[in-house]
């Protein structure tokens, strides 16, 4: 079957898993524009739909690594045009701490990303996306941040 | 030298205690050694009497038994440390006292030890310490005697004081004190300044030594939450068990987060560590940032003050400018 | 344990034809909770929705997980569809395999791979859904309008147009605002007065419009569709219901020397005044500052003249509270005070005045009777310098002026000047400008009448010092263009002052829990596509209260604030949003951080008794969303450290299900 | 016999017992903290004769977090795996007295009817050279529960003196393990270390807590202990920090839980400590309802329940460490005064 090779190529290539945290109004719009004007980006991303980019807990970060994510990436509107005003702002203090603090602790700050995206920008999601994974991609396997019980 | 004695507290208390003005007092409890001293509620003055220490190592920060105390019928008396007193501002701020049912009295400070500093500088058989003018004298069962410059063998959290000022009282006892330099974040600098692999390996070290024992949050005035999410089940990363050292960091991850904003530097964190991880700084991590992108701030240093993680503003710096600031 | 059904759609081959869509049904089959899967060629038209109508009811299916494409294109057909079929729409969940997926990756083997995870984590968060209804809430059919002026006197005629009651809260004693004290307007030159007081008249004989002038709002309570509000009414000391406005106590008050506010205090009036001939409502009001009686209890002239016996000198403050619906900001604005420039010798000369006390000069009912006289001598100015962006668009002026450009100087500058010259063609006139903006219908036209048909001189540069002399007004200029120094020997120079929003926007923004920017100006809740609204539900902007307005935008922006209103009052129930916050009290310690952080002021606290474990009780502050105000956007559930914020439909656990699915 | 050998020869000993099993012993700490922990032997490493380890040596035999067994699920199908591999034999060098105390108190947890088997299969390989206490610290109180620091028991007892260590063979374990040293260490006469027993003798004997006694305690007392008044003042302050339980070498309470890897699921069981609020919730919700039950709990367990069902055997063996680590100086020394005077103010407050 088609998608066993496909995990035979994952076995012998290191491919990342990256979770891409997307608002609903501006970023995950951009996505959906990005697949409207058919702009490939890597496969590895996936996306997960909130709100606002404000509902992005920081558990939910450590969590993403914990499960074996290599990168995660957090998608909102641009500042000033929040669909809830101010929701973006928060994000960006509370991701600029939180992402200081792991890279403080030694993880890669490559692999942690906080990135604008408007409901108009579809190739700068492409773009963003497929800069993300490259990165990542280049870094290697998350090792610092990891739970090896998930691994097994 | 403790400018304020315990005979002075005493006095003060016992008059508060008689009018009727308090009806219980925080204070410090004698112990078995010199160092093992215990935060305890007195409720007389003859309690008080027998039992209240005043010394070098009364350095229990109460701001946090008042949510307790103040639960009770009848105001309590505390005693407040210039470090206490921004605990006890925070927790006004957040709302989780009634400042009527308080009677705070601030004392000065110029640095306390405790039993953890004292025990590593005399590690075999120590009987007592106490402080003579500017020198520690520490007695030990088997080496006889040390003396040693009493300022220069405090604890990391008075070594870097950040404020001899007792921001929140009702009565002042002694000479306030002002905020000092207090060159706090130099070692978060180092820290900063060293390789993200020599930064890994640092925090590899201390976080692998956790116990998940919770001091740190338990002592810390910060956390009190009615029920932590390493508690709940529901919360999803509730977890007992040390593993594969991914769950020591994120429950420091997230302590730290979660009080970034709204600790006040106090270092009780680190004080109580029973495994010695300097937890402080990972706190100072976050108020280093916090200061050098969003503009200084003190948490606790006025109370009412919107902590800086529930606040913005239009200009604040991207995440990646703020992670290139902390990767020197 | 939920019973999942999987559709996967192949919509057409815009699916199929990257994503092995059988495959995908295949492996979500075995996921836990998966009773039925299946792949559909258009699971969006009325067979495919009928095939999950059936699926639902044979298989007894709690929850949907549509492999589909994107949740913002038919997430709410599928919610329908899943009412239609007997369950709760929120127990769909979408996986976007198209937009997402099939669209941007190319090969078969990576497409299906990866829908098969994005159903996984679909699957996995359908698991954590429970029902969700909207909440409802009654609406109170009654509007008010926060502001006299033309915006709030705009916004109410519309709403009472529709038949909603309105009241009007004005500070002053008057409606009509700033533009009752304008002379003409631009770019048609038509008098303000003549256009603006029928308009406050109709608002004064409309029946469904109430005006409390002279008041202020106190006390905001509630939410949308139910705000309570509690108005100040001053006392004027004379008896609104009984003084005709006849005017005889203005004149025979012995009082004479009160400053005319609103003549900008360049004349006096009495201290038993009505504001202008045609204030609404024409009542005599006392200032009690000046008010002999008042003071010291001798005179009562005015009462003694006052045939209606109107004067009441016992009168106290009254509180009206009502009812409300919605509410409508019109606070407006001011000048800045130029005092601080000192470089324009405001405080040191008559001469120097702001651009709306030119307009107090120049109308008819002002000052000077329409008459342009210096206000030092009574002489007729021959050279008037007329300085732009006073305390505009000035970064580097902090404390004296605004960064932002105030919008309407360069027009009604163009106006003034134009004005001078057609009827004192012996006039001078110098512009010192920054840049002329004039978008706007027909406004580049006018200022280049302006420029060319009457001959007004435009320099770009700024004025550097204005120093009386003499009786003159020597202005040192620079003219960028020619690259040097002027040397102006002016009769008057006018300043156009920056525009502020009024003081009383801050305390009522507080109150109405709006959001404003740091100038003071209220924020929209959408700076593009909900430019009327503020976050807040239920509070709508209208005029400069929002930002530097003229004032054709300030009548459409009103009008529109007055149609978000009527739609809002002709619903008699709210649906609100049930994807909102909620707060578990057990866990929540009453700290405030969600508040804080709420750009709708939707969390309250409360002070609640709870049983301890112990069996003893213990009050505690704790933390109540109402959630007709909550919009769902979950800044609350990251600031509260104890997790007892959550949201609903994106609930911690939920999010952390996906995350697991996917980084498996 | 006894055998010694020089200190100087130490490493040498040392170098040579890694080669018989995996070797650990207390090993100073680098960086900050530079109390000593049990460290796996390295060689060049030096032996530390800090008093105490930081954590006790109960770790080696009933780990913080274990894994019992896993699950894998493939589909709809659940593999279930051992996670076990076979133990080979270690040597636990440098334990003190007290320490060694301890593992009679847990065996009798954990090795009385149901076996624990992986508490089992550690303590059978596990080889103890115990190592007598020299200078014994002012948190020091093993003579109060009958132990002899100068007589520490283990596979092998230990005595150190500034110029010799010395090696005395208790079980056959030890003597094999000994044995294989060979030339390395010398005969002696077990006389020679008599001086040194006595001075660690007279040294318990002048050490501020010698005087401290379980007479107040013991298996019988419940009825008189329960409900007693002073608990209230002895928990006031206590932070519900598990430092006491976690640090201590004889506490033996665990929790088992599932942990999902997405995968599947580990079961394992990890320390778990009577003074936390979840402790040992049950459907019905908790049994302690109040800081004060618990913190009451942890000490009845130590000084009256375990007594009660171990034949009069105290579980605290009077290492100090809690003494030490307490964040808020409250602790079992403190506790057994408190209750021991006959206090007139006993039932007034």
């Amino acid at each position: 079957m088609q998608v066993n090779e496909s995990n035979i190529v994952a076995n012998e290539e290191f491919r990342p898993k990256i979770v891409a945290f997307c608002c609903n109004w501006c970023s995950y719009a951009g996505a959906d524009l990005a697949g409207n004007n058919r702009l490939a980006y890597p496969a590895d991303i996936k996306i997960i739909r909130v709100p606002c980019s404000c509902r992005v807990n920081p558990m939910f970060i450590l969590r993403a690594f914990q499960r074996g994510a290599d990168g995660v990436i957090l998608c909102g509107c641009h500042p000033g045009d929040c669909h809830y005003t101010s929701g973006n702002y928060y994000t960006r203090r509370r991701m600029a701490m939180l992402f200081s603090m792991l890279n403080y602790l030694g993880i890669e700050k490559e692999r942690t990303r906080v990135e604008w995206v408007s409901a108009a920008e579809g190739a700068k999601f492409a773009a963003t996306m497929q800069d993300f994974a490259e990165k990542v991609k280049a870094l290697g396997p998350n090792k610092r941040l990891e739970d090896l019980r998930c691994k097994q | 030298m403790q400018t304020v004695t315990r005979e002075t507290l005493l006095d003060k208390a016992s008059a508060l205690l008689a009018s009727g003005e308090v009806s219980r007092v925080l204070g410090w409890k004698k112990g078995e050694f010199a160092y093992d001293v215990t935060p305890a509620v007195f409720e007389s003055a003859e309690e008080m009497e027998k039992d209240f220490v005043y010394d070098i190592f009364s350095g229990a920060n109460f701001s946090k038994y008042l949510i307790k105390e103040t639960a009770k019928e009848g105001k309590v008396l505390v005693f407040l440390k210039p470090c206490d007193s921004y605990s006890f501002n925070q927790l006004l701020t957040e709302h989780r006292f009634d400042r009527e049912k308080v009677y705070a009295i601030g004392i000065p400070c110029d640095g306390m030890m405790d039993a953890s500093t004292v025990k590593a500088l005399a590690p075999e058989g120590l009987v007592s310490a106490e402080r003579d003018g500017d020198n520690l004298v520490i007695h030990t069962l088997y080496d006889g005697d040390k003396i040693l410059p009493y300022a220069d063998n405090l604890p990391d959290r008075c070594r870097h004081c950040k404020s001899k000022k007792v921001v929140a009282y009702d009565e002042m006892l002694g000479e306030n004190g002002d905020v000092v330099d207090s060159h706090r974040f130099d070692e978060v600098a180092e820290l900063e300044a060293m390789s993200e692999d020599a930064r890994f390996a640092f925090w590899q070290n201390e976080l692998s030594r956790c116990i998940r024992c919770n001091a740190c949050r338990d002592v810390c005035p910060a956390c009190t939450c009615e029920k932590c999410v390493f508690d709940n089940p529901k919360s999803g990363v509730e977890n007992k068990a040390i593993s594969d050292s991914y769950e020591e960091k994120m429950f420091h991850i997230i302590r730290a987060f979660h009080v970034a904003g709204r600790c006040t530097d106090c270092g009780e964190c680190s004080r109580v560590c029973p495994q010695n991880i300097p937890l402080h700084l990972l706190n100072r991590k976050f108020i280093y940032d916090i200061d050098r992108n969003y503009g200084d701030y003190m948490a606790g240093a006025e109370e009412g003050s919107r902590a800086p993680l529930v606040n913005y503003k239009t200009e604040d710096p991207e995440a990646a400018d703020v992670l290139e600031r902390g990767d020197k | 344990m939920q019973r999942i059904g999987v559709f996967v759609c192949w919509c057409g081959s815009n699916i199929a034809a990257t994503v092995d869509v059988h495959a995908v049904a295949e492996a979500a089959k075995l996921e836990p909770g998966v009773v039925f899967s299946t792949d559909y060629q258009y699971m969006c038209s009325q067979a495919g929705q009928n095939m999950i109508i059936d699926a639902v009811k044979e298989h007894k299916l709690t929850g949907l997980v549509i492999c589909s494409c994107s949740p913002r294109m038919h997430e709410a057909t599928f919610r329908k569809t899943a009412a239609n079929a007997g369950i709760n729409p929120y127990m769909v969940e979408i996986a976007n395999i198209r937009e997402q997926c099939s669209w941007v990756h190319k090969d078969m083997p990576t497409g299906t791979e990866k829908a098969i995870i994005l159903a996984k984590a679909a699957i996995a968060k359908v698991h954590l859904n429970t029902p969700l209804t909207p909440g409802e809430s009654k609406v109170t059919k009654r509007a008010l309008v926060i502001g006299g002026g033309i915006a709030g006197i705009q916004t109410a005629l519309d709403i009472a147009d529709a038949g909603y009651p309105v009241d009007i809260v004005e500070k002053e004693p008057t409606i009509g605002g700033k533009m009752a004290q304008l002379d003409k307007t631009f770019p048609t030159l038509d008098c303000a007065a003549c256009i603006l007081t029928p308009k406050m008249v109709d608002a004064a004989q409309n029946e469904n419009i109430r005006i409390i002038s002279y008041a202020k709002v106190e006390e905001v309570g509630g939410f949308v569709g139910n705000f309570h509000v509690k108005i100040r009414k001053k006392a004027r000391f004379v008896n609104e219901d009984v003084c005709t406005g006849c005017g005889l106590c203005t004149e025979k008050c012995p009082q004479k020397k009160v400053p005319n506010a609103f003549n900008l205090n360049m004349d006096n009036h009495r201290a038993i005044y009505i504001p202008f001939a045609q204030a609404v409502p024409k009542v005599a009001v006392i200032d009690p500052d000046y008010c002999n009686m008042l003071k010291n209890g001798k005179c009562g002239v005015c009462a003694k003249v006052c045939t209606a016996g109107a004067i009441d000198y016992k009168q106290e403050d009254q509180i009206i509270e009502e009812d409300y619906g919605a509410i409508v900001a019109a606070t407006g604005y001011n000048p800045i005070s130029v005092e601080k420039f000192d470089e324009f010798a405001y405080s040191q000369s008559k001469d120097v005045i702001t651009s709306l006390e030119f307009e107090r000069l120049t109308n008819a009912a002002g000052p000077t009777a329409g008459k342009l006289l210096r206000p030092s001598d009574g002489e007729h100015p021959h050279t008037i310098v007329f300085v732009q962006c006073v305390g505009s668009r000035c970064a580097s002026c902090a404390g004296k002026g605004k960064e932002y450009c105030s919008k309407i100087c360069c027009m009604y500058t163009a106006k003034h000047a134009m004005l001078v010259r057609d009827k004192y063609p012996d006039t001078e006139v110098y512009v010192f400008y920054i840049d002329v903006r004039t978008p706007g219908k027909n406004f580049d036209e006018f200022y280049r009448r302006a420029v060319e048909e009457y001959g007004v001189h435009y320099i770009k540069g700024m004025v550097g010092k204005v120093t009386p002399e003499n009786g003159k007004l020597k202005v040192q200029a620079s003219d960028l263009l020619a690259d040097r120094q002027l040397h102006i020997d002016a009769d008057l120079v006018v300043l156009a002052a920056a525009i502020e929003p009024d003081k009383s926007a801050r305390p009522l923004a507080t109150m109405l829990t709006a959001s404003m920017d740091t100038n003071d100006f209220f924020t929209e809740a959408h700076p593009k596509l909900r430019p009327v609204e503020s976050p807040t539900a239920g509070i709508f902007l209208s005029g400069a209260c929002q930002g530097p307005k003229d004032i054709p935008e300030t009548v459409s922006q009103a009008s529109a604030a007055a149609a978000k209103v009527i739609g809002l009052l002709s619903k008699n129930t709210l649906k609100g949003n049930p994807c909102v916050a909620q707060s578990d009290e057990l866990m929540c310690n009453g700290c405030s951080s969600c508040a804080n952080v709420c750009p709708y002021g939707a969390i309250t606290y409360v002070n609640k008794e709870f049983r301890m474990p112990d069996r003893t009780t213990k009050v505690r502050r704790v933390a109540s969303v109402n959630p007709a105000v909550c919009q769902g956007c979950g800044a609350c559930t990251v600031a509260c450290p104890s997790g007892a914020m959550d949201l609903n439909g994106f609930k911690n656990n939920q999010i952390m299900a996906e995350v697991d699915a996917i980084c498996k | 016999m006894m055998k010694k050998c020089p200190v100087s020869a130490l490493n040498t000993v040392l170098t040579a017992l890694s080669g018989v099993a995996p070797l650990y012993l207390p090993v100073n700490g680098k960086g900050k903290d530079t109390r000593a922990k049990y460290t796996k032997y390295e060689d060049g490493m030096i032996y530390s004769t800090a008093l105490n380890t930081v954590r006790s040596a109960k770790d080696f035999f009933f780990p913080q977090t274990e894994n019992l067994v896993n699950f894998k699920v493939d589909g709809k199908n659940i593999e279930i795996i051992d996670p076990r591999e076979e133990h080979e034999d270690f040597i636990l060098f440098g334990v003190r007295a007290c320490d060694y105390k301890s593992f009679d108190v847990l065996d009798r947890v954990f090795l009385s009817e149901p076996v624990d088997s992986y508490y089992a299969s550690r303590r059978a390989h596990g080889i103890v050279f115990t190592m007598a206490c020299t200078r014994p610290a002012e948190t020091c109180f093993c003579t109060t529960f009958g132990i002899d620091p100068s007589e520490p028991q283990g596979d092998v007892s230990c005595y150190m003196t500034e110029t010799d260590v010395y090696f005395d063979a208790k079980t056959e374990k030890g003597e094999v393990v000994l044995a294989k040293l060979g030339d390395l260490l010398a005969d002696c006469e077990e006389s020679t270390v008599n001086e040194q027993k006595e001075l660690i003798s007279s040294r318990m004997k002048a050490l501020p807590l010698s005087s401290l006694s379980t007479e107040a305690f013991g298996g019988d007392k419940l009825d008189k202990l329960f409900d007693d008044p002073r608990w209230e003042s002895l928990s006031e302050s206590c932070l519900a920090c598990g430092t006491c339980t976690y640090v201590c070498p004889t506490c033996q309470c665990y929790d088992i839980k599932d942990f999902d890897t997405g995968h599947g699921v580990c079961r394992f069981r990890c320390w778990d400590s009577c003074m936390y609020s979840e402790f040992t919730k049950m459907s019905a919700g908790q049994p302690r309802l109040t800081q004060m039950q618990r913190f009451r709990q942890r000490f009845m367990h130590k000084l009256v329940y375990y007594p009660a069902n171990n034949d009069g055997l105290f579980s605290c063996v009077g290492c100090g460490r809690c003494l030490a680590s307490c964040p808020i100086s409250m602790n079992i020394v403190k506790v057994m005064k408190t209750l021991s005077e006959e206090a007139e103010d006993n039932g007034s407050k």
